[in-house]
Order: structure tokens, then C-alpha cells, then sequence
């Protein structure tokens, strides 16, 4: 059975660590916001200009002045900071976030992320992701296993233009989780959704990966 | 002493607009827009502008105000998702459109306000973005060279400003505006409220008067909300 | 919730320190310097050190401790004029310099920070700090490469910080501070007033405390004057 | 009869004009700051990230967190702000800064300037002097017509390292000034000292000159 939305974005949870920084994508990556387990300390920061971010703001609290790079209103928490969207890249691109979440429309088994544009398509143009993937240190892509047309996301090669260039550490599915020890590795299949076999995740997928750790 | 203060958009932009001049303008969405200044700018009819701006407003609002009025000639951005109008005349081919990643537009902007004439960035190595750039390896790594961007006019949304053109900026309202304050000659700034001399204690100015020649009172303040995303109390 | 405060200097700086490191310290002559952490420095015994400083202290005080220690092996700095102890070591050839202009010192410790490889700045082109380094005309005028600055440990002075490593400066002693803070995987903040979680407003926190991992109470602040210069009470 | 260094400044003053943003060097420049007309807005920087720098303190106030680029204690205006030393030289390289008023050891015809470093000497650096003779948009330059040894400081070319080529755009000694209308084109003498004769100044100067305005 493949796992909901809530249940991928719980699993992305458990990829954060005490006291990380980490910056959220648009889509079910903010979900991950909502399942980081109790005790655990993570900052999470917004690219427009906003470290420590909150939840979202009761009915009469919300501020136009405070917003996500999503544009969604938010709060703020005892450990807020702003800075120019200037200096919120320098943390991105200086190395200084620890993990990003990010969704996608296609992974190669190189580590190529896709997930700006499509081509015949208006293009609304990549707004931070080719920093994000440029600059964190450690990259989780939340994606569907297979798209709508019932083709693989996780392929040889992407064929739709790149974000970044072999910049993905960790993928998960509804399907399953790939993770690489480094860049440049190979991705290994290190869990199936439940009842989800790895003879089903390979029948789903394009990219070449390793699965002897599920034999 | 010098006083920086304008009665009015109006006045403030007085012989300075001409058509096909490059402005940048601060704003992160319609957070921190320079919503009074805008308005001014689409009054005024110039045309064959080119934008320096992160996003291109939406429909009805913030630079869409502009696009409509059809002023726009090229838009240097990062993302433009929200615009049906902008999508319209993109495909008709009367708009022009540089795609930034986010940060090396802000970077950008940074570098023409601070003397740099050009970077090398990790950022969009190895993607379309990239092609036509020179690509340079540092410790292994593949950078794209990007250059300053500099503008003939800035306008910039601040909360607080005084009569010698120190700045201060209200929460995630500062995005842009701090770089596009520098990248220009002319900088002009509406701010919610102007302050007295001192009033804004040293420490805590975001942008010194130094990089802003006018400053006009904000007379439209609607912030409007693109996704007005609540929490339930609990009772 | 993580706390960033350490007890001391010496807490902070356990299992930090190794001969041959690269240490960016923050400040501008004596003002801003981290007093305290540069005399466990001293006590640690750490040898062979580069540092990343725009000054070099004076004889007996700031770097200078570290100088008469006999600790440094190199530094990169922009001006080191009040120093004779560094003047003896260098003429004696156990010290190297590396100048930079004082500007692009503080450009290139940004762009450590911020990930910017390298950039191109008017400054020093065609004079002796530019030779072997790439020249490139923009705009018709010559410009110089310069590359980004990044250290093992960055030690910086701030006013106020509370738990989560946010920092506020006081004055014209945040200077080189905020860069510094920025260009190690490990910075140490010491600052003169610990506050509690909330307490700095989050629009005049000036380094997030993102890019500070230790926190510790400066419990050196003499704050040695230079050129005290004043003038007289008129009567 | 040769200027003081009093007259001096007050001749480099001159040079001022209303809402100006100017950097004053070490040395004679910092006496420029006594000699501001009243009435003349000009907001004082210093490099290492102080806008608006006041007068010296009172004894009952000196504060060592508030220095000029000189090291010597000052004080704040009410348009006083502080920024970094990244921030302070993007003033100053960014071409914000209108006028900047230095020392020199020597100065070419072609506006070449040497002013931090004379070799066999112990070297103390170049501080901030290549930043603002690179970004600043005006540079004048203070200096005695001769060195000590009886020699002209301002010259065919310069013997010493330079600061900056081709950078100086006003040139005040004790003798006369020099101004070019701009970076590339000649310098002519614009004034001489008190009883001081054009023949005199050419006589202590090295560089070649336009002089037909003082005919």
C-alpha cells in the first residue's frame, strides 16, 4: 500500500537531526513541518529573508509583513530573525543549511533534479530551487513514484531541463526510499512502503539502483 | 540640513522617468512592495521599461499594474508564476523575459550597489541557466559567472524612514529591497512612517541614507495577501 | 531546545583548537575584538596559525598576545601598523603576510560565507596587490580577481546574544564581525550581555544564529583605546 | 608665503558641496572636517562602517566602541548608522561616496597614486586607501609640494608602489592646486599660495601641467 502524502512527509521527518536548519519546499515538502517528532530542535528558513519559522497564524494574528517564500502567511518564534533576501542566499550558497526538502518532477539515478520547468509549457521560472540544490548540504527530493502518465520519475536520465546537476542525497516516493552515502555514489533502495514489494518499486522505476541491502 | 523628504510620488519622480529606462524595484511577491510608487509610475505612462524585480506582481496588482498598462518592455526575475497577463503577452512576444535563480538575482543586485563587477556562483551550474555563461571549476566544483546589475531608477518599500534617507524595514517586508536600495543612482523610498532626525537608533538602520536621495510617504499601504494560509484556535 | 551558551572560553574552545589552523577573528584595531577568547587562545598554546584579521593587534594586547606568543606562522590581513613585535617577526621571516585592501579582505570573507568563489573588484588593479591575479576589464576598466576567504574557526565580539546564537553589535564595533561570523564551520561568539530566548528583536538581530554554534559571556572587555582623542567642555 | 596645513584643509573644504557623502584620510584630510562651511550638509564615512561621524567626544564621553578609520574616538549624529565593513566598502566601491580627501607620498601627471607603502620600509599595509581610490567618484589629494629631502611629490611618474593609477582628480599642496576636468585628461594650475609665482611652483614640480589659466 503506498504511503499518503502525510505519511512520505512523516518519513522525510525522520531525515532531520537536532538542531538542523532547514528549508521546506512548496507543495507536501511543508507538510514535513508538521511531523517533526517533539524534543527534536530544527530551525526552519524561508529563501526570501526569514529564519525560525512558526505555524500559521490564528484568524487574527496574520501579518502581510510575515510570509514564507511560498507567500503564505506565517508567524514568528522566540528565535526570529530577518536579513535581505541577499543574506538569506548567502546562508543557502555559503553551506550553512543542513537539509533541504524539495519536490520534484523528475530524479536521475545520478542525482539530477528536474523541477522547474517544462518545456511547451509557461515557464514561471526557477525562483530558489537552483540555489537551494546549489548550496545545502543535504538534499531530500518528496516526489509521487510515478507521474500521471504512469511514467517513472526516478530515471536514467531527466529529460526535462535540470535545476542542478547531481545534487540529490535522499529520494522518497509514495513507493519507497533511495538514499545515496555520497555524492557521486549510486543510489540503494533502503525501504518499501508496506506491502509495497522491491520487485514492484523496480517495475516502477528507470533509474538503475542498488537493492541488495532489502534482499 | 538636507532633507530628502518629497510630498508625493508625484513630486519624487519629477524628471526622472523616461521611456525605456531600467528600474529595479523591491519586493519579495507583494510582501514589501513599493505599492505607491507603482501606482505613480503607471500614471505617469512611461513605456519600454525594463524591470529588475524578483516576481512580476499579479493580476490587478503590485508590477502587474504596469504590465497591463503595457509599460513593460523586459523583466529581469527569478519567478512569475502568478501573472496571466504577464503569460499573455510573454507568448504574444511583446514581453522579454532573463530568468535569475533567486539568489543570484539578489546577488546580482548586491554586487552592482557594492562595486562587483561579477561572480562565479555554484548556483545553476550544469542547467540551462548556465549556457552562454563562462563555467569556471573551483575546488572541483563547476561555478557561473554572474555579472553586476545595475538600474537607472530603485524604488524600495520601507517602514520607517527619516529625513537623511536611513531606512528601516519591517520583518520578511525587507527581501529585496536592502540590495535594490543600492543598485541604482536614484533611489526612492515610501515608507509607512517618517521619522524625525535620530529617531532611528544607529544599530538598527537597515539601509543608510547614503544609497536613498528620495523618500515619500506611503499613501497605498493594501499589502495584499497572496495566500492567506490560518491556523485553528484551540479551544 | 538546543543552548549554544558554553561556560567559557575554554569549553568553547575544547577539542577546537590545532596547530596549523586558520582562525578569522573579528574587529577593526581594537575595537570589536574577541578579548576574551584570544587570551584562551593564548593560554591554549595552539601553534602555527594563520589568521584571517584585518589588524594585527597592538604590542601586548589583542593579536598581538598571539604574536608574542610566537603562535602565528601567517597572517591575511589589510594593515598591521601598530605593531613592532609583528614588524620584528616579519623582518626576521618568521611571520609571512599575505595584504589585501581592507575592502576586498571584507569582501572575500563574505564571500566565504556566502558561497561566491570569487569576484572581480576595481580595487588594486594596477598596483603590486594585483599581480598574479587575473585582471579583467569591465566596462572599460580594469578589475581584479579576488577569492573567497574561509576559515577552521571564526572568533567574533558582539554586544548581545542569546541561546540560539543570534548576535547583536554595538556600534562601530561590529565592523568586521559579521563576515567573520560567517566564513568557519565553526564560529564562537562572545558577547557582553546573554539574553533570554525572545529577547532580541527579530529585525536588528545582525547575524543569525545560524552562523554562530557557540556562545560565551566575553568576560575580557577592556576595550583598549588607540587614539583617544576629545575635545574641550566650552564653558 | 606657502599654506598652513590650516589653509590647506580649508582649501580641500572648498571643495564640498552640499549633501556630499566624503571619506577623510589620516593625516591633514581629518583637519578638512574644521573647515566645513556652516550651512554646507556633508555627511562624514569612515571606512571601517560608520555613517555620520560627529566631532571628537568630551572627556565625560568618550566610547571605544565608536572610532573613525584612524582609530581615534568620536561621536554620533543624529543621522548616525553603523554598518559592517562589507557593507561600508560596497559605499565606497559601489561609487556612493562623492569625494574623498587624502594623503599622499607622490602623484604622476597621469593621476597615478602612491600613498601606502615605500619599499625597503617596513610595509603596514594598505588599509582602506585602495578601496576609496577606486570607488570613490572624486579624489583629492593633501599633500606638501616637496618631501623632505627637497624633492617634487608631484611627478612625471611615481617611484613609489601605487595606490591606484590614474585616480586623482584634485591635487591641493602648500604651494598651489592642480585640478583636471576629468580622469585621463591633463592637470592645469588652478591657484597658487599667497605670493607664491606659477614660475615657483613649476620650478618645485616634476609633473608636467597645463598653466595657461594662470597667464
Amino acid at each position: 500500500m503506498a504511503w499518503t502524502r502525510h505519511q512520505m512527509a512523516s518519513r522525510a521527518a525522520r531525515e532531520l537531526a537536532d538542531g538542523f536548519y532547514v528549508n521546506l519546499g512548496i507543495g507536501i515538502p511543508t507538510l514535513v513541518s508538521n511531523h517533526i517528532p517533539p524534543g527534536l530542535d530544527v530551525t526552519l528558513q524561508s529563501e526570501n529573508g526569514m529564519l525560525g519559522l512558526g505555524p500559521f497564524p490564528l484568524e487574527t494574528a496574520v501579518d502581510p509583513d510575515i510570509i514564507n517564500a511560498g507567500k503564505q502567511t506565517i508567524t514568528e518564534l522566540d528565535r526570529t530573525s530577518y536579513v535581505s533576501s541577499a543574506d538569506s542566499f548567502g546562508m543557502i550558497r555559503g553551506g550553512h543549511i543542513d537539509l533541504a526538502i524539495l519536490g520534484a518532477m523528475e530524479v536521475a539515478e545520478n542525482g539530477d533534479l528536474a523541477n522547474w520547468m517544462v518545456p511547451g509549457r509557461m515557464v514561471k521560472g526557477p525562483g530558489g530551487a537552483m540555489d537551494l540544490v546549489a548550496g545545502v548540504r543535504r538534499i531530500v527530493v518528496l516526489m509521487e513514484h510515478v507521474a500521471r502518465d504512469g511514467s517513472a520519475k526516478f530515471r536514467r536520465r531527466c529529460t526535462l531541463p535540470l535545476t542542478g546537476a547531481g545534487v540529490v542525497d535522499v529520494v522518497i516516493t509514495d513507493l519507497a526510499v533511495f538514499e545515496r552515502p555520497e555524492r557521486g555514489a549510486r543510489f540503494r533502495l533502503l525501504e518499501c512502503a508496506p506491502d509495497v514489494t522491491p520487485a514492484m518499486v523496480r517495475e516502477r522505476t528507470e533509474a538503475d539502483y542498488e537493492e541488495d541491502v532489502m534482499a | 540640513m538636507v532633507d530628502k523628504v518629497y510630498a508625493g510620488a508625484v513630486e519624487a519622480l519629477t524628471g526622472v522617468l523616461r521611456d525605456g529606462m531600467t528600474i529595479a524595484a523591491g519586493g519579495f511577491g507583494l510582501c514589501g512592495i513599493p505599492e505607491t510608487l507603482i501606482a505613480a509610475i503607471r500614471d505617469s505612462g512611461v513605456r519600454e521599461l525594463t524591470l529588475l524585480s524578483n516576481n512580476a506582481g499579479v493580476d490587478g496588482f503590485g508590477l502587474g499594474l504596469l504590465l497591463e498598462n503595457r509599460q513593460v518592455r523586459r523583466m529581469v526575475s527569478s519567478y512569475v508564476g502568478e501573472n496571466k497577463e504577464f503569460e499573455r503577452q510573454y507568448l504574444a512576444g511583446e514581453l522579454d523575459i532573463e530568468f535569475n535563480p533567486q539568489g543570484t538575482l539578489a546577488e546580482r543586485l548586491r554586487a552592482g550597489g557594492a562595486g562587483i563587477a561579477g561572480f562565479f556562483t555554484r548556483t545553476g551550474a550544469g542547467t540551462s541557466l548556465a549556457q552562454g555563461k563562462e563555467v569556471r571549476d573551483f575546488a572541483g566544483q563547476p561555478h557561473v559567472f554572474e555579472t553586476a546589475l545595475v538600474a537607472d531608477l530603485a524604488i524600495v518599500k520601507a517602514w520607517r524612514g527619516d529625513p537623511f534617507g536611513n531606512l528601516v524595514y519591517r520583518k520578511s517586508a525587507r527581501n529585496f529591497n536592502p540590495m535594490v536600495a543600492t543598485c541604482a543612482r536614484l533611489t526612492i523610498a515610501e515608507v509607512e512612517q517618517i521619522v524625525g532626525p535620530g529617531e532611528l537608533d544607529p544599530d538598527h538602520i537597515h539601509t543608510p541614507g547614503i544609497f536613498v536621495q528620495r523618500v515619500i510617504r506611503a499613501v497605498a499601504n493594501e499589502k495584499r495577501i497572496e495566500q492567506r494560509t490560518i491556523r485553528e484556535a484551540v479551544a
